[in-house]
């Protein structure tokens, strides 16, 4: 059978949901950061895939862009982390629940 | 018309309140005098305004109009008829005897008397404001110096009481203010433009059911203001806990902003909605009055017994108002000013008395007319005006009311007759528990009577309580044409037939008399 | 290359260059803070006449730069103006926690100033990409703000709530533009809009799940709810300092990209986005609300509150291009109010901290009768009484619901801003009518700093001044519509 | 001179207001003199106004003062009427004469001068009432007159039961006055004005005959209260704790008749409802019955005569009720000389006994107090009607013109005779106890005659009441009805009673002259004969009826334990329970609602990230659902 690029979206859209059920579910700082890049990738592979469809550049080059961005983001988001674990060795977001109510 | 009288009489009190502010914190003996020295002045502009009006006109007068955001139609927009008139001056005659009647206000005084002029000016300009967002912005803001007034300088339960009374407003002006911005989007829909202006929108044509919910929407906002019963229970409180120019000011203009917000808005910009659901404020009306009274004959609190009158006597305003006849509406009119007088000189005399004794328990006094019978005669003078005892002004309205509401509502006005009746019980009592009999309690025995400055306080508001009880003339020359052009306005705009016109008054010469 | 136009980034350069100039500085000569300040001044001060220059221009003719990625138009223009100034006071705001930062002053400086240029671009932009870029150049620099204060726990929980939160945001966000892209084929906003104005798609269930996923995105930097869940906690474990620009600025932000791309490129969906967006606005206003009345802490009061006001604001948007001009308004006057709150709040309970309880607030009248006076004046605008930006502000948009058919949304405001007088008003009376010092562990009177002061005054005039003479404002945020 | 009437009234007002402000200032006599001399001048000026009608001459005029309240038709204009002149020189004149005897009864009072403000204001008041015009003007004198009647009856406020009285005697009063104002409602809503000119013309052409009669039953209610009848009479014995002059002005001579005079004004309206005009009569028989009984057993010296003031009152309601208009005003007129002569009598014999009131503790005055006691058994024959004295005139016309009107008249002509008889009793009674028999004062009590100042009066009183009754005698010559020529005009368009024909007004004569002569005879033997001394006119019998009657038929009881007490109850209930609990309770529970609601929210931000992530995401979830459906749809 042909791959048209249905399948991609759908592929796209699964691993975006898989991604924020991750998010959803995990409780470990990193583990979550790691769905939202799987979120971010789902992504990029939508792009890809409609830029080729629609045979137009624009979606490959938004790639690039949300690579960059993403890569900026964990740099900071571990840095974030870092500072985080400096204080207490658990990687678990459940024990920060101080500001709440 | 040299000069913006109506804006003087505005801004005048509000740039007092600043200059009162700034005076320096080291001469607080200038404070009162100043306060005092401005409100006079507007006073003396209220006066100018009574004297220049055209008497037999019954439109709008002196109007100034600028516009502040034309493109959504928000105009500065004042002017003056015959109804708000004697409200203004109302307003202005009893501030300075409020500012008079608070000297021994020690704490932070001049944030009390910036408050109390801030009040006033705010006041004025809800009688005076054309444009309803000017107005709504008037009745709005004028809640937070009374907020202070009564949450800084008042009784003991004075936090609650003022919360209550913003709150309870507030929700109120919440329905007003989206009513206002319906009308001016209907305005949209029907002339192109956005308005705000009260005399455009009186040519909207609004359809049966959006009347309705207008009506609705004013309404509450008014009726909590009244307050008509139920929406009546933050009154007490509110004026309870108040400082004396506070209560006076509350219940002698405040309370009017409602009756005035029905008379200007309700019946003129929603006359099919006022002439199905008048019948039923009617009532609301009455039922306030015997409740009122009822509630009042029992109180132990002497201030709050005066607050439950003032429930009692707008409820007559009310009726008068909803009756739709030249009497009762003029007879509503000139009860505001009526209930304004009596009432903020029965909230003077028991702030003096309270000033002496502390307690507003009627069951701390007794006999006091041995120690002080100057205030025992002003107290039962006022009681008697209260009580609508002719020759006094409490009578020429309540007589109009009555009298004239008769005609559409014979049952109501009956039940309201007896009105009459309750406010002389629960005056009389209250008199008789307080003043008459032996002075059992020492302290009620030394008491001193009235000073100088009380006496000449209570002599004004005395003057003119006889002044309209006996020649209500003028007032009633002024204040007819006006009503009189709400009453045309409902009768051309519904297939409503105000019964007792004045015009069909059979006037019968002095000669063929008997 | 009439393409190229450097008036278009002129803003964003000028504080960008500011950003490099302050860390090359700080690397080189650790000059004293005051330095770094000028430096930033005159960048913000740079940006600012430049945006002006924008204004003048595109009021003439708007036009798109950058091969459709920057807009140069009054919106855009006006967005600048804003947030260079906004930005200003914000620093003036902030300066007492800049000093306690020390070396790290210069880092603080500049992550502030990047987040503006991501901001003014996130109103500029007529891309896509371009929008995501700049929501990620600010939000990224804000996520650090947040956790700048590294010894705290609170800051760092703010801080990696955020974050996590955040990214999650835009990956959402970014799926809705992929979506869109998948319907309509463009990532411009404008191509976007022409496509959607020609041809009417049969099936747009992409094209619309897109819309939605797009006002996820910024509903959640606007804190919208049910978007709302990080705002109380990072806006009371960031610095007292910071918060009030972190609100300011992301509304303000936020709120130019949302009115652009839901007028403009799904302008012609107005009828199927308006009603999600006047559900968002009245789910916000009843959470803000009601969650802001149990606060003992006046920071969470404040950001419940903003939730609100983003409710409020949102209201406006419903009207479509109308309503624009009043959202506007409204977000424009409000982002000073609640950057003047916050600039209270971090003089009487320390820039750096995260907790503020309203205790600390009793008798603050006679401790220090400015900032008492300055936070009533803000809590009786946000609660929406004449004579104040935030009556007008309400007034406004209310009215803009109505024309738009939204009676229902405009009453529930209206009923929603009297239950906002519980909170409001407690403040008020804490300050006013406890007696001094009461319950109040320092009741040591406050001295408060020239440039808190400034920005204070600067703040209490745009509330007072629009709310009494609106008329200046008004012809301006009119004519500050998107191309 | 009648352009310028209202100076009767202006006098005696601004002698209130002068002593009002400055008596308190002036030596002892001189307050009293300006306002008797007030008064005086005005009763002078009215004799001059109204000389046209003595000669038969006079033109009813009205004098337009000033606008009041235009639009009701209610303005200052004063009626000048043969009617509204024999009130006024009645007013004026029993008033004037009331005003020096009580310069000499207020002696040594500290608040002297205060007292004739009242009674000046009093006379101002009722001088409105009875020179009003218009029903608005009426109501302004007959609300003042009410509050000068407070004022003075509470006039010793240290005294709970005399500010208790005051207080009962306005509120009873207002009571009547609501039937009253509602009375004015319907008569406004048919003529469109309140001018009498316009009402009392030609009624018939504006209101039918049932409107009429709910306009004057509504009226009635108003006089009842004014003139204590059945079923507002029990405020007038309370009344009593004034000071005995403002009994005999306000409670005996003026301002009780104020009733009396009103359904005369509005003969025309009650002539246009039988039932309402026999209502009035059968009220008015019935009172006078009903009052003469309780009188029959009070020890009270002024409670005598405030329960024969109520049944004299009673008379002259019959007669106005019969339509003998004439009749009832001319007996309003002799009653206003016996009974004010009478009550100045007890004051002075109080006076003389140091304020003691008991009958029981007096007797054997007559020696000592040789003035008062002549007075005194003048108007004792006057009131019982002995010929030829003034009571008996007046009243044997009312008599026989009830007889005359024939029908249920006839039986009220029988209470009345029964009452005759009562009356005859009670007043010999009275006379015994408190003159004649032996003396049972206290020791240290020495009654002394009055000073002059008050005797005076006494004598000029008791020559009206023997005299005036002979201004209207049903014979010709010398003693031709002049009265009745007097009022004619006022009465002009009325139709009167007449009196039967022949020789049956002799006859009815002597059947009220036994009547009164047995009443006295027998009551003058139980007292004679009596050695056990009792003041019960019949052999003791404590119990049965006689404790009722004793006791005014426990009314005032009943009132307070059916009306008061329950009104209280239920404005308590009203105030403590509906409008603080359930209103206020509704409304601080709405209050409260919210802030307990936001508590229970505040949970839901529990503080960890996934479940706000799971919030937000639901949010995506619910806006994708949203447009996808409208995609779809």
């Amino acid at each position: 059978m042909e791959v048209t690029a249905g399948w991609y979206l759908a592929l796209g859209a699964v691993l975006f949901v898989i991604g924020a059920g991750g998010m959803l579910l995990r409780r470990n700082a990193l583990v979550m950061f790691m769905s939202i890049e799987l979120m971010l990738n789902a992504v990029n592979l939508t792009f890809v895939a409609i830029g080729r469809h629609v045979g137009d550049l624009n979606g490959q080059v938004a790639v690039f862009f949300v690579m960059v961005v993403a890569a900026a983001e964990v740099v900071v988001g571990l840095a974030i982390m870092i500072s985080v674990f400096r204080r207490r060795a658990s990687a678990s977001v459940d024990d920060l629940a101080v500001l709440k109510g | 018309m040299g000069f913006n009288v109506l804006s003087l009489l505005i801004w005048l009190p509000v740039a007092g309140a600043a200059v009162v502010i700034g005076l320096p914190r080291r001469r607080p003996e200038l404070v009162v005098p100043v306060a005092f020295a401005l409100s006079v002045l507007t006073l003396g502009l209220a006066g100018f305004l009574v004297f220049d009006f055209e008497t037999a006109n019954g439109g709008f007068q002196f109007i100034e109009k600028t516009a502040i955001a034309p493109d959504l139609g928000i105009d500065y927009h004042l002017g003056v008829d015959g109804i708000s008139l004697f409200l203004v001056a109302l307003t202005a005659f009893l501030f300075p005897i409020s500012i008079l009647a608070s000297v021994n206000v020690a704490d932070r005084r001049k944030e009390f008397m910036a408050a109390v002029l801030l009040l006033e000016g705010a006041l004025i300009g809800v009688f005076l404001a054309l444009d309803l967002v000017l107005f709504f912005v008037f009745f709005e803001v004028l809640l937070v110096p009374m907020y202070f007034l009564i949450g800084l300088w008042g009784g003991e339960r004075r936090l609650e009481a003022a919360l209550k009374f913003f709150l309870y407003t507030a929700l109120g002006s919440a329905f007003l203010l989206v009513g206002i911005i319906f009308l001016s989007a209907q305005a949209n829909d029907q002339f192109g433009s956005p308005t705000f202006n009260y005399l455009e929108l009186l040519n909207l044509d609004i359809s049966r059911s959006a009347q309705y919910w207008l009506f609705g929407a004013f309404g509450v906002a008014f009726a909590i203001k009244v307050p008509l019963f139920p929406f009546h229970t933050w009154l007490p409180d509110a004026h309870t806990e108040a400082p004396t120019a506070g209560s006076v000011v509350l219940a002698g203009v405040l309370l009017k902003m409602g009756t005035y917000g029905f008379l200007r808005f309700n019946l003129n910009l929603f006359p099919e909605a006022t002439v199905q659901l008048a019948g039923f404020l009617a009532a609301l009306g009455v039922f306030g009055i015997i409740y009122g009274a009822a509630v009042a004959i029992v109180q132990p609190d002497l201030k709050r017994l005066v607050a439950y009158s003032s429930v009692s006597h707008l409820g007559f305003v009310v009726l008068g108002i909803f009756a739709l006849t030249s009497q009762g509406v003029s007879g509503g009119v000139i009860q505001m000013v009526n209930h304004g007088l009596t009432t903020g000189a029965l909230f003077l005399l028991v702030g003096m008395i309270y000033e002496r004794r502390h307690t507003r328990e009627i069951a701390a006094y007794g006999g006091l007319q041995k120690a002080m019978p100057w205030f025992a005669g002003f107290f039962l003078f006022t009681a008697f005006a209260s009580a609508g005892l002719p020759g006094l002004n409490g009578f020429v309205g309540e007589f109009l009311i009555l009298l004239g509401s008769y005609g559409r509502y014979p049952v109501l006005a009956i039940i309201a007759a007896f009105g009459v009746l309750l406010a002389a019980v629960y005056l009389l009592w209250a008199y008789e528990r307080v003043f008459t009999g032996e002075p059992d309690k020492e302290e009620n025995r030394v008491l001193s009577d009235l000073g100088l400055r009380e006496v000449g306080i209570l002599v004004p508001l005395v003057a003119l309580v006889v002044l309209l009880g006996v020649y209500p003339k003028p007032a009633l020359d002024r204040i007819e044409p006006a009503v009189e052009r709400v009453l045309d306005r409902i009768e051309d705009r519904t297939d409503f037939e105000p019964p007792l016109r004045i015009d069909d008054i059979a006037v019968v010469p002095a000669e063929d008399d008997q | 290359m009439t393409e190229i136009s450097y008036l278009a980034v002129g803003p964003v350069a000028a504080l960008t260059l500011g950003v490099v100039v302050i860390l090359l500085v700080e690397v080189t000569w650790k000059p004293p803070t005051a330095w770094l300040g000028a430096i930033a001044g005159v960048s913000l001060l740079g940006g600012f006449i430049l945006a002006v220059a924008q204004w003048v221009e595109a009021s003439d003719d708007p036009i798109i730069r950058f091969r459709g990625m920057l807009a140069l138009d009054p919106f855009a223009a006006f967005g600048a103006v804003v947030l260079t100034v906004l930005g200003a006071v914000a620093l003036l705001v902030a300066w007492p926690l800049v000093v306690e930062q020390g070396r790290r002053a210069a880092e603080f400086i500049a992550l502030v100033l990047l987040a503006l240029a991501g901001m003014i671009l996130m109103a500029a932009a007529a891309h896509f990409i371009m929008l995501f870029l700049a929501l990620e150049v600010a939000s990224i620099s804000l996520y650090v703000l947040a956790g700048f204060n590294r010894h705290r726990a609170e800051s760092n929980e703010a801080s990696i709530k955020y974050f996590l939160l955040g990214s999650f945001a835009s990956a959402v966000f970014l799926y809705g533009v992929a979506l869109s892209y998948a319907a309509t084929g463009s990532l411009s906003l404008y191509d976007t809009a022409e496509f959607l104005g020609e041809t009417v798609l049969l099936d747009s269930a992409a094209l619309l799940a897109g819309i939605g996923l797009l006002i996820v995105g910024l509903a959640f930097k606007v804190s919208a709810a049910p978007f709302h869940m990080w705002a109380p906690d990072v806006y009371q474990g960031a610095a007292s300092g910071v918060s009030g620009f972190m609100t300011a600025g992301a509304k303000v932000a936020g709120f130019a990209a949302l009115a652009r791309i839901t007028v403009t490129s799904y302008g012609p969906y107005i009828s199927d986005w308006a009603p999600a967006v006047g559900a968002i606005a009245a789910l916000s206003v009843l959470v803000g609300t009601m969650l802001a009345i149990a606060q003992s802490d006046i920071k969470r009061m404040l950001a419940y509150s903003s939730i609100a006001h983003a409710g409020f604001i949102l209201t406006g948007l419903v009207a479509g291009i109308d309503g624009v001009p009043y959202v506007w308004f409204y977000v424009v006057t409000y982002a000073f109010q609640v950057l003047g709150a916050f600039a209270v709040v971090s003089v009487v309970s320390g820039p750096s901290g995260a907790k503020s309880p309203l205790t600390d607030y009793a008798g603050l009248a006679q401790r220090a009768p400015v900032l008492a006076g300055s936070l009533a004046l803000l809590m009786f605008s946000m609660a929406g009484i004449p004579l104040t930006a935030g009556f007008l502000s309400k007034l406004y948009v209310f009215r803009e619901a109505v024309d738009a058919g939204y009676l229902w949304l405009a009453v529930l405001g209206a009923v929603a801003s009297v239950a906002g007088l519980f909170f409001y008003l407690r403040v008020i009376v804490l300050m006013y009518m406890s007696p001094n010092g009461e319950k109040s562990p320092a009741p040591t009177d406050i001295r408060v700093g020239d440039p808190v002061r400034l920005a204070l005054t600067s703040v209490a005039v745009v509330t007072l001044a629009f709310g009494i003479v609106p008329g200046p404002l008004l012809d301006v945020v009119t004519s500050a519509l998107p191309f | 001179m009648v352009d310028y009437i209202w100076i009767v009234i202006a006098l005696p007002l601004a002698g209130a207001v002068f002593l009002h402000f400055f008596g308190s200032r002036l030596r002892e006599p001189i307050a009293g003199v300006i306002a008797t001399s007030t008064v005086g001048l005005s009763f002078f000026y009215a004799l001059i106004a109204a000389a046209d009608f003595f000669s038969g001459t006079g033109e009813a005029e009205t004098v337009h003062l000033f606008d009041w309240i235009p639009t009701l038709g209610a303005n200052a204009e004063l009626l000048w009427d043969p009617l509204s002149a024999v009130m006024t020189l009645t007013v004026t004149g029993v008033g004037a004469l009331i005003h020096l005897y009580s310069i000499g009864y207020m002696h040594g009072d500290p608040r002297f001068g205060r007292f004739f403000t009242g009674l000046n204001f009093f006379t101002a008041s009722m001088l409105i009432l009875v020179l009003a015009d218009n029903f608005g003007a009426l109501f302004v004198g007959w609300e003042l007159v009410g509050l000068s009647s407070y004022l003075l009856i509470s006039f010793w406020f240290q005294k709970p039961s005399a500010a208790a009285a005051g207080k009962k005697a306005f509120i009873v009063n207002r009571i009547g006055d609501v039937g009253f104002l509602i009375g004015l409602m319907l008569i406004l809503a048919n003529f469109n004005t309140l001018t009498y000119g316009t009402v009392l013309a030609d009624p018939a052409r504006f209101v039918t005959a049932g409107t009429a009669t709910a306009i004057t039953l509504l009226l009635l209610l108003g006089a009842a209260g004014k003139s204590a009848q059945i079923p507002l009479y029990f405020w007038l014995p309370d009344a009593m704790e004034g000071p005995t002059p403002v009994s005999a002005l306000i409670h005996a001579a003026t301002m009780v008749t104020a009733g009396v005079y009103m359904v005369a004004r509005t003969a025309s309206l009650f002539e246009l409802s039988g039932f309402a005009a026999a209502t009035v009569a059968t009220v008015g028989a019935f009172t006078a019955l009903f009052a003469a009984t309780i009188a029959l057993m009070q020890r009270d010296i002024k409670r005598v005569l405030a329960f024969s003031t109520i049944s004299q009152l009673g008379y002259m309601f019959l007669a106005v009720g019969t339509g003998a208009y004439v009749a009832g005003i001319f007996h309003l007129f002799t009653h206003a000389f016996f009974k004010a002569l009478l009550f100045l009598g007890s004051g002075s014999v109080i006076h003389a006994m140091g304020d003691e009131q008991d009958m029981a503790k007096m007797g054997g005055l007559a020696k000592v107090m040789p003035v008062t006691h002549l007075t005194m058994v003048i108007g004792w024959l006057a009131i019982i009607g002995i010929p030829p004295l003034a009571g008996f005139w007046s009243k044997d016309e009312i008599l026989a013109l009830a007889f005359g009107a024939g029908g249920w008249f006839t039986f009220l002509w029988v209470l009345g005779i029964i009452t005759a008889l009562l009356t005859a009793v009670y007043m010999t009674r009275w006379m015994y106890l408190t003159f004649w028999g032996e003396a049972r004062w206290d020791d240290g009590v020495d009654p002394h005659e009055s000073p002059a100042v008050m005797t005076l009066p006494l004598v000029g009183l008791a020559v009206g009441s023997a005299a005036f009754g002979l201004l209207n005698t049903p014979f010709h010559g010398p003693f031709k009805p002049a009265f009745e020529h007097f009022l004619e005009p006022s009465f002009e368009a009325i139709e009167m009673a007449h009196l039967p024909s022949g020789s049956t007004p002799w006859f009815l004569a002597l059947i009220s002259i036994a009547a009164a002569a047995g009443g006295a005879l027998f009551a003058y033997r139980r007292y004679q004969g009596a050695e056990a001394f009792d003041t019960a006119p019949v052999a003791a019998k404590r119990t049965g009826v006689w404790r009722w009657v004793t006791n005014g038929y426990y009314v005032d009881d009943i009132i307070g334990n059916l009306l008061v007490l329950p009104g209280k109850l239920v404005a308590a209930w009203t105030a403590f329970v509906l409008d603080t609990e359930i209103i206020d309770g509704s409304v601080r529970a709405i209050g409260g609602g919210v802030r307990r609601i936001s508590g229970w929210l505040r949970p839901v931000q529990t503080g960890f990230v996934r479940n706000y992530a799971v919030v937000t995401f639901a949010g995506v979830v619910g806006l994708l659902v949203w447009f996808v459906s409208q995609g779809a749809g």
